[in-house]
């Protein structure tokens, strides 16, 4: 028992970085970018720490910390790691680093940027403290103050009826001198603040790390949604800097959709604090508390549901994923990395973490559909990836895929598909983020998502394409790799309960091998078709130094997982045992336990 | 109860280095790949070295088998926990027994060999580095698939290898054809993956381990139920089909020649394309355990024979019609192990001397690609056999050795393969004895027709400068380089003393005894001196029509249309629709569905989504139409809300 | 006689106003029939009063009416000055304001 | 007659002057006083001397109000011969409305956002579009008048949430309406719209009050008195004519209604938050919100509790249709102040579900709410004073395009409140909003939470918008300029976001605060 707070400690970091990041002003860019590498290569040191000091042998949360917040409410600020929350966690403060790196020339707009977007001038060219009057409002400064007031609310009106006809749509410039800013100014214009873009990945992280330490399902509820804010602002204001419309649609369709889910989620949270109260004394919040009370199936059901809901449309399951292939294809590089990296992540970590262990029959009672959903899902997504010219979209849409799996594997309810779900988490991460990286390094190079506008670049810049290729084949879980581990352990888990399911799910690994390879050929082989295409720099030292670790941890896990297998296997193997599922034992057991003979074995 | 007749001894001495050979070559991958071009100038020897250090090593092992009593010649290393879940524990293990350490001497003889042969043949590729560096991860692979002592370790070997061998054909990628036939490769071979994973999950659904010695320990006790067994075993089949082009997976492998041609050679030829048959023949156990099983596998290796040799009769391009003998080569090889225990032996025993001479034909062939400049239509050969003697003489004996050449490999594999299939009595015997038969007789055919079409005949090219050459190519025909000459000599040697010495005192049958259980001699349909004789019989008929056709009368060098022949050689010539049938039945309508489920999901999905919020936001901009703005109707609406909840108050009270 | 007429009465009463508001558009002529509806409350409360027996409906009708007088004032203040720019008083005219 | 003769003289022998602690009403009286000392200022001192000495008068007042108000914590009397009732809820709401009134004071005595004065107008009296008028738009004066006016109306408010008497809940209400109806008219800028909005709130202020006045009568024709202890017990003892007591909760219900926005009866609103100075905008919404629900709760709680179980299915009914109202047609919105005036409806809604848990915790979560929402309300509106054109705020959403790149400070901040206002965690408004559905599902209301929920999901569609609107478009060649120097606007704004902050991420102080004046209850 270790009395280091690790996980204040993990949390306070980055969200302190990003205060001070964000008052940073705008000229100290590479002062942020250095700033705020530092501050996540610290978490990451301290997350390492905390793994080490984390002992996968006892059971329960650890570096347990409980204060109260809201009394009223029985809210606690009280934060705990387990195996699967633990390497979760991990992840994330790997990711951030590396995206952190990726991101370095790009949080500015980068060379892309055009003069449509605006930036700071624009507040002195529009006058500063000078005092009122712009020149030349809609009114103009001379004539009646009311006369003006009426045209000018005439005006809004017209205005007003224009918008009825695209209710979500940014309005149309109302005024045409927009065009006419000087070109300089839009150069100066159109860089995009360094500072905002570094903070806001520290506040995400902050977010993500709190969501995963969370022991109080408010405290979780407060991170799950505060995490939306950075992301939202992260695709907005750092999506490609020409597709302004795209990008604000894909923000705002990423924010609501969440939102809408996590007030599904919010319903359920207080319902299950006044079935709290009913059972004991007063209502809590403390999930330790919680999954002891045995509530009624049918309650169970409707706040299984309400939660089931949020994290579906998180991760995403297949009926609920539409945003993700915008978001994913709007967010900046490294936004996208975290975004399906980590993010989505919380989803399923969710639905392990709360959905099952708060609500064991209602899980039982919904399994079949989840599953269900999860299989779609999987043919689903890769379908769709098959089908997909954006690149962006189609690595979206393999996560879909992957998702399918992870869920899959959650509601197997055995420890092998369980302990390969959160694998899965973990290696999901890694080998779609360094998708994600690498398309983003193309996008960058060429300023293009359509894979037509690509083609026979493995001559043209070799390494990319060999990170790439691993990348994908990672993707499509081939031994060696990281993702095989995982996906074998899902799928051998789920055979020992439901056969059918298990075989169906099998075939998707062909789809896999299809979305990934034929993605490969269309960009990597073939002749250079396109001039631009000849002359592209292969990666640089910084792009090398974003994807090495990625590499390496993803081939090092596909043939050394133990460490991390030891650390979830645990906490998975309780979670089931808690609703009293265990794996059923082989029809005809040989060995007795093959760990006991080592050599002999097999 | 580890009381199961199966049990490895521990690996020591210098089985515990067993793991090097896999680690060696994989080192010289690794090198390669990570130094880059600064590695670009040593990329070869490196290669070639790490190949050569593996094979020794793999002959030292052999020779420390050799050196202990029979029954004790398996031995498993036990290297680290892989992934340990609670019930499923699979180790990362190596097993040396009798099978694998022949396996490991053919892919890393033969692998050695042609690495040296590439070091000449790829002298002027650029990327000659790389290629070298994938033919070691090939080797990585390969050795991983022999020699894991679980189904698990196995099945990785088997998915790398198809990585490899997907890498290596797609080696020239800027040939888009080049790509395509490694993607089809790759899909299909993913296909029959999909088989082997299914039979591992059955495996530990069934027995609760993935290890060889519990699996087999507890398929020879019998415990587990007949269709298990079966089920398991027709998984492992698809697998292995997928892997050795067996019908009807068979399309991908004629495509895989697009690679350069000493990867044809390695591994499209001598080494992963007979993986299936390892499979098989390692899962002995569960074969034995169900005859059902086995009868598809013999039924699969009978189709494969007839395919791959009619289709290869049809054929002018010189490594296709190779990669269709290879398809039905290895038919046989499928025949006989699902003969079972009679067959195991034979399988492998053709898989090794197929090995070698398939392997020397493809260098030969290489060889004469390289001297008629990348030409492979051996309609514009001929004659050569005056401008490359060496060359020659080796593709010879290796051409020999494949028809069944009395004396050289082929004969006496293929016919104890023919034969303990007649043996098979009844008659499924008979026809199965027949089709094999036949099978040896086209193989002459087309073998001697390519032989001829290549070595002899008048030359179907000029020498001359253009104006000189009547509309012929100008080809410059020379004998290759020693490093290529030199593995192909090797081959020869190979190709035409191995059968023999597998056979004499069946010295390869007893040594595979304890693996493929001991080849029980059944009643002979026929006595194989009669047998022998009308292979012969068959074989001579199948080269006197070659002869006939290719070598007596001359040879058009453009080939006739198909309006000018027979129905059949139509459909050989496409393959007999094969790939027809793969688009037809998978590929079109799987684009059809993507397609239309893209559009589903942007409309019907996506479009529930952005409807609803389109219809709220129209239901809103209806709305406000409402707030006119007359103070009237504000009073008016504030009435009728009076009214209403003055009404509904009384109704709560009358009600 | 049956106070309860008076209650009746006072409801037509309450209505007339309440249509009055509706249906008339000179501001000022809306304002009386507001205080038509107070009146008519007025009417209400002392018609209570006396069903109750109490004084505290008659009182409160005096303070109704005080308060009656002020909205007058106040009113009276708005309506003027929008008179003076609109040179108008119909309440229909006074539509800048509204979606 | 001899009989009515005989009762007058009875009555007349029995008159008692009731006694009246006038401790206990000083914060009330306090407030009155410095409404009447402005008067006499305004009348005696001269212009410039009122433009200082006026806002130091009422500021001061209410702070004075405030202490007084926290002193006589605890103190749980019905006073005056039962008209007014001093107790936890309403000195909590009083102390609430004081604060918000100190905080729109500071609004209204800024001066520096204009060419010249603030936001009220010089001279109310000029006609817009006459020669003066262009005039007075730059003249450095200003209707003074408004203070006073404010702290009147502020005294209404306090007494509206202390009245425990029909009767007096009346006169509250107009003391409260009728100073509102005259600064709605006064603002500098459009003072045609300003007039309308006016205009408008008065006829229908008026309207509605009438109403509310029919109810009370006949709650005197049911329980023979309108203080509501009486009342309630009139409604417990059964076998009554009780057709009267329906009337009077409808009517009273929908005067109540009225004030608070809730729809039907909210279309006055939009219009009214968007013509009137945005000073007297922010004030209307948090005060009036305040003293009406205060109001609301009181009624609905002691008087009519008994008859909770019929009142219910109406509160329901107009609890939804507000949410969805004030939701649905914000969407649409492009007038700032008027998209926040939906917006005020949708959040009444969300407090009428509150209410509708008819119980301690709803009565705790309301109050807690209505805290919350009046500091984010202030602090919006006083950001919207902020950004301005030519011609006045630049009201219009489109002329916000881009203001996070030309003034990041004011945009984040704007974008915080909006946050709120949408309640995303880790602000006041989700605070405020698990508190209300909290109370709600307790009380057995879960549909009316997910209905809340889903309209929250729609409203924080709009509130994104402005922000994607501010974020991620380009600024304006010529966009609106953001007024640098108003010290007091800032203050008032900024002690809006903090609380907003703080109440998001410690909110238990003042939970605890309305925890004990909820559970302590209404005195009766």
């Amino acid at each position: 028992m270790n009395t280091v707070p690790w996980l204040t400690i993990l949390l306070l970091v980055p969200a302190v970085g990003a205060l001070v990041v964000a008052c940073l002003p705008r000229r100290l860019g590479t002062l942020a970018k250095q700033l705020t590498l530092g501050i996540t290569l610290a978490v990451l040191v301290l997350a390492v720490l905390a793994t080490v000091a984390y002992d996968p042998k006892r059971a329960g949360f650890q570096f347990h910390q409980s204060y109260d917040w809201i009394s009223t409410f029985g809210i606690h600020y009280s934060v705990g790691a387990d195996g699967i929350s633990l390497v979760l966690m991990l992840l994330a403060a790997l990711l951030v680093p590396v995206v952190v790196l990726a991101s370095w020339d790009e949080a500015d707009g980068g060379d892309t940027a055009d003069g449509t977007s605006a930036g700071p001038g624009g507040a002195a060219a529009a006058g500063g403290p000078g005092g009122p009057g712009g020149p030349g409002g809609p009114g103009g400064p001379g004539g009646s103050a009311a006369l003006a007031g009426t045209g000018g609310e005439a005006v809004g009106g017209g205005g007003t009826a224009v918008l009825v006809a695209a209710p979500p749509a940014v309005p149309p410039a109302a005024v045409p001198p927009a065009a006419t800013v000087s070109a300089q100014g839009v150069q100066a214009r159109s860089r995009r603040s360094v500072p905002a873009f570094f903070a806001l990945l520290l506040a995400l992280e902050t977010g993500m790390i709190g969501v995963f330490a969370a022991t109080d399902v408010f405290l979780f509820y407060v991170f799950f949604e505060a995490m939306l804010i950075p992301m939202y602002f992260l695709i907005g204001s750092y999506g490609p800097v020409k597709e302004q419309a795209q990008r604000s649609y894909a923000a705002v369709k990423f924010l609501i959709y969440s939102l809408f889910g996590g007030l599904l989620m919010l319903a359920a949270v207080i319902g299950l604090y006044v079935v709290s109260a009913q059972h004991l004394d007063h209502g809590t919040f403390d999930f330790a508390t919680l999954r002891q009370l045995d509530i009624t199936p049918g309650v169970q059901k409707l706040l299984f549901l309400g939660f089931f809901v949020a994290f579906a449309i998180k991760a995403p399951l297949f009926p609920f994923h539409t945003w993700l292939p915008d978001a994913g294809a709007q967010a900046p590089t490294g936004g996208a990395v975290l975004l399906v990296g980590v993010l989505d992540k919380v989803g399923t970590f969710g639905l392990i973490r709360y959905c099952i262990p708060l609500f064991p029959d209602a899980a039982d009672y919904f399994a079949p559909m989840v599953l269900g959903l999860a299989v779609v899902g999987i043919f689903y997504g890769a379908l769709l990836a098959i089908g997909q010219r954006d690149m962006k979209r189609l690595v979206s849409y393999t996560s879909l895929a992957h998702f399918g799996f992870i869920a899959l594997g959650i509601f197997a309810f055995t420890s092998q598909a369980g302990t390969g779900a959160v694998l899965y988490m973990v290696n999901h991460g890694l080998s779609t983020g360094l998708l994600f990286l690498v398309v983003g390094f193309l996008v960058t190079r060429r300023g293009t998502r359509d894979v037509g506008a690509y083609g026979g670049l493995a001559k043209v810049t070799p390494v990319l394409a060999g990170v790439f290729l691993i990348a994908g084949l990672s993707s499509l879980a081939l031994p060696g790799t990281n993702s095989f581990v995982s996906e074998f352990l899902v799928l051998v888990g789920t055979f020992t309960v439901n056969k059918p399911l298990a075989i169906v799910a099998t075939c998707g690994i062909v789809l896999a091998a299809i979305y990934v390879l034929y993605l490969y050929q269309r960009t990597m082989t073939g002749p250079v078709t396109r001039a631009e295409n000849r002359a592209l720099p292969d990666l640089g030292l910084r792009e090398k130094l974003v994807v090495a670790p990625l590499v390496a941890l993803i081939i090092g896990l596909g043939v050394y997982p133990k460490p991390i297998i030891d650390i979830i296997r645990p906490s998975v193997t309780a979670t089931y045992a808690d609703i009293g599922k265990s794996d059923p034992a082989p029809t005809h057991p040989v060995a007795a336990h093959p760990a006991a003979q080592p050599g002999g074995h097999s | 109860m580890t009381d199961h007749p199966l049990h490895y001894a521990a690996a020591s001495g210098v089985f515990s280095l067993s793991w090097l050979l896999i680690v060696l070559p994989l080192a010289g991958a690794a090198v390669l790949l990570l130094g880059g071009r600064r590695t670009d100038r040593v990329g070869h020897i490196v290669g070639t070295i790490a190949a050569a250090s593996s094979f020794v090593l793999g002959v030292v092992l052999f020779a420390a088998l050799l050196g202990r009593d029979g029954d004790d010649r398996a031995l498993s290393q036990h290297l680290f926990s892989w992934i340990p879940v609670n019930g499923f524990q699979v180790d990362a293990g190596l097993l040396v027994d009798q099978l694998s350490i022949v396996f490991v001497l053919l892919i890393t003889g033969v692998g050695t060999l042609i690495h040296i042969y590439s070091i000449g043949y790829m002298a002027h590729d650029p990327a000659r580095r790389k290629f070298f560096a994938h033919m070691n991860l090939f080797l990585a692979s390969m050795l991983l698939l022999v020699l894991g002592n679980n189904f698990l370790s196995l099945y990785a070997g088997w998915e790398l290898v198809g990585l490899s061998s997907y890498l290596l054909i797609k080696f020239w990628e800027d040939r888009p054809a080049a790509a395509t036939a490694a993607n089809k490769a790759f899909y299909m071979n993913r296909v029959g993956d999909v088989g082997l994973a299914l039979a591992i999950m059955f495996m530990f659904a069934t027995v609760g381990s993935t290890g060889f010695a519990d699996v087999f320990g507890a398929a020879a006790g019998g415990v587990i139920g007949y269709g298990t067994v079966t089920a398991i075993a027709l998984l492992l089949l698809l697998g292995a089909c997928g892997k050795s082009g067996q019908f009807p997976l068979q399309a991908w492998l004629p495509d895989a020649m697009e690679g350069p041609t000493p990867i044809s050679a390695l591994i499209h030829a001598a080494t992963m394309v007979t993986a299936g048959v390892y499979l098989i023949v390692r899962a002995a156990p569960i074969f034995n355990e169900t005859q059902a099983a086995r009868t598809v596998v013999v039924i699969i290796g009978a189709i494969t024979i007839l395919l791959g040799c009619v289709i290869g009769c049809a054929y002018d391009d010189i490594k296709k019609v190779l990669a269709y003998s290879t398809v039905s080569q290895i038919g046989y090889m499928f025949l006989a192990v699902g003969l079972g225990p009679a067959g195991y032996a034979l399988g492998i025993m053709h898989l090794l001397a197929h090995g070698f001479f398939k392997a020397g034909l493809f260098l030969g062939a290489g060889s004469v690609i390289h001297a008629m400049d990348d030409d492979q239509d051996m309609r514009r050969y001929g004659g050569l056999w005056r401008y490359m003697p060496i060359t020659w003489v080796t593709f010879g004996l290796g051409y020999l050795a494949i028809i069944g050449f009395p004396g050289l490999s082929g004969f006496f594999t293929k016919d104890r393969i023919i034969e303990t299939a007649f043996d098979k009595g009844g008659t499924s015997g008979y026809l199965l004895g027949a089709i094999a038969l036949l099978g040896a007789g086209i193989t002459a055919f087309y073998m001697t027709r390519l032989f001829l079409m290549t070595f002899h005949g008048k030359a179907r090219w000029s020498s001359e400068d253009p104006e000189g050459s009547q509309g012929q190519p100008v080809r410059h025909p020379h004998e290759s380089s020693a490093s290529m000459t030199g593995p192909m000599i090797v081959l020869a040697i190979g190709s035409t003393f191995a059968g023999g010495l597998f056979v004499l005192g069946h010295s390869l049958q007893d040594w595979l005894e304890p693996v493929a259980g001991e080849g029980v001699e059944g009643v002979h349909t026929f006595s194989p001196l009669v047998l022998t004789l009308l292979t012969l019989v068959v074989t001579i008929g199948g080269f006197a029509a070659a002869y006939l056709r290719y070598q007596l009368r001359p040879v058009e060098s453009v080939a006739p249309a198909d309006s000018e022949v027979t129905l059949v050689t139509v459909a050989a010539r496409h393959d007999l629709f094969a790939n027809t049938f793969n688009e037809t039945v998978a590929m079109r309508p799987g684009q059809y569905l993507t397609r239309f489920l893209v559009w589903l999901d942007l409309v019907g999905v996506d479009g529930l989504v952005r409807g609803g919020a389109a219809g709220i936001g129209g239901l809103s901009g209806r709305m406000r139409r409402l707030q006119t703005g007359f103070v009237r109707s504000y009073a008016l609406s504030m009435l009728g809300g009076a009214v209403l909840v003055v009404g509904a108050l009384l109704l709560v009270r009358a009600g | 006689m049956n106070p309860a007429n008076y209650l009746i009465l006072a409801a037509l009463l309450f209505t007339i106003g309440t249509v009055g508001v509706l249906v008339r558009r000179n501001a000022i002529v809306v304002f009386m029939s507001i205080e038509l509806m107070l009146n008519a409350v007025n009417l209400t409360l002392v018609t209570f009063s006396r069903i109750q027996g109490t004084l505290d409906g008659q009182i409160m009708a005096f303070f109704v009416m005080v308060v009656a007088a002020a909205e007058v004032v106040i009113g009276l203040a708005i309506i003027l000055s929008i008179f003076r720019t609109r040179r108008s008083a119909s309440v229909d005219d006074v539509n800048l304001l509204k979606y | 007659m001899s009989v009515d003769n005989h009762l007058l003289l009875a009555q007349t022998q029995k008159i008692t002057p009731p006694s009246i602690e006038y401790s206990s009403l000083s914060p009330l009286l306090i407030v009155f006083a410095v409404a009447l000392l402005g008067v006499l200022v305004d009348a005696f001192a001269s212009r410039s001397a009122r433009r200082v000495i006026q806002p130091v008068l009422a500021g001061g007042g209410f702070i004075a109000a405030l202490v007084a108000v926290a002193v006589l914590h605890g103190r749980r009397a019905v006073l005056a011969a039962g008209a007014v009732a001093i107790d936890a809820p309403t000195l909590f709401m009083q102390g609430t409305i004081l604060v918000f009134a100190l905080l729109s004071v500071l609004l209204v005595a800024e001066r520096q956002l204009d060419s010249s004065g603030g936001a009220i107008v010089a001279s109310a009296a000029i006609t817009p579009g006459s020669k003066g008028s262009t005039a007075q738009r730059v003249s450095a004066d200003m209707q003074t008048e408004a203070y006073p006016l404010m702290v009147f109306s502020v005294t209404g408010m306090m007494l509206f949430v202390a009245s425990n008497n029909l009767l007096v809940m009346f006169v509250a209400l107009e003391i409260l309406s009728l100073p509102l109806y005259l600064l709605a008219g006064l603002a500098r800028r459009r003072r045609l719209l300003s007039q309308e909005a006016a205009m408008k709130y008065f006829l229908l202020g008026a309207f509605s009050s009438a109403f509310f006045l029919y109810g009370v009568a006949f709650a005197y024709g049911f329980a023979g008195s309108v203080e509501l202890g009486k009342i309630a017990d009139a409604v417990g003892t059964v076998g009554k004519n009780d057709i009267y007591i329906y009337l009077s909760v409808a009517l009273i219900g929908v005067g109540l209604f009225f004030k608070i926005g809730a729809a039907p009866f909210h279309s006055w609103t939009p219009d009214v938050y968007q013509g009137s100075p945005t000073p007297v905008t922010a004030f209307m919404a948090a005060g009036t919100k305040v003293a009406a629900f205060g109001a609301l709760l009181r009624v609905f709680y002691v008087a009519f509790g008994g008859l909770r179980w019929d009142w219910r299915p109406v509160l329901w009914a107009v609890a939804i249709l507000t949410m969805v109202v004030g939701a649905v047609l914000a969407l649409t919105q492009r007038d700032i102040k008027r998209m926040l005036a939906y917006s005020a409806i949708a959040h009444a809604g969300f407090l009428l579900v509150g209410l509708a848990g008819t119980n301690t915790d709803g009565l705790r979560g309301s109050m807690f709410y209505l805290v919350t929402y009046g500091f984010t309300t202030i602090a919006a509106f006083a950001v919207v004073s902020l950004v301005r054109t030519s011609d006045g705020e630049a009201s219009d959403l489109s002329q916000w395009r881009g203001l996070g790149r030309t003034s990041p400070l004011l945009a984040g901040t704007f974008s915080f409140l909006l946050l709120a206002l949408a309640g995303i965690p880790l602000t006041s408004g989700f605070t405020g909003k698990f508190a209300v559905f909290q109370a709600a599902i307790e009380g057995h209301a879960t549909p009316l939470v997910v209905v809340a929920l889903v309209c929250s999901a729609i409203a924080a569609f709009f509130y994104v918008r402005v922000i994607v609107l501010m974020f991620f478009s380009d600024p304006l060649a010529q966009g609106p300029v953001v007024v640098t120097r108003p010290t007091l606007t800032f203050a008032a704004a900024g002690v809006g976001t903090v609380a907003t902050l703080v109440l998001g991420v410690a909110p238990q102080p003042l939970l605890d605060l309305a925890n004990t004046a909820a559970s302590s209850g209404f005195v009766r």
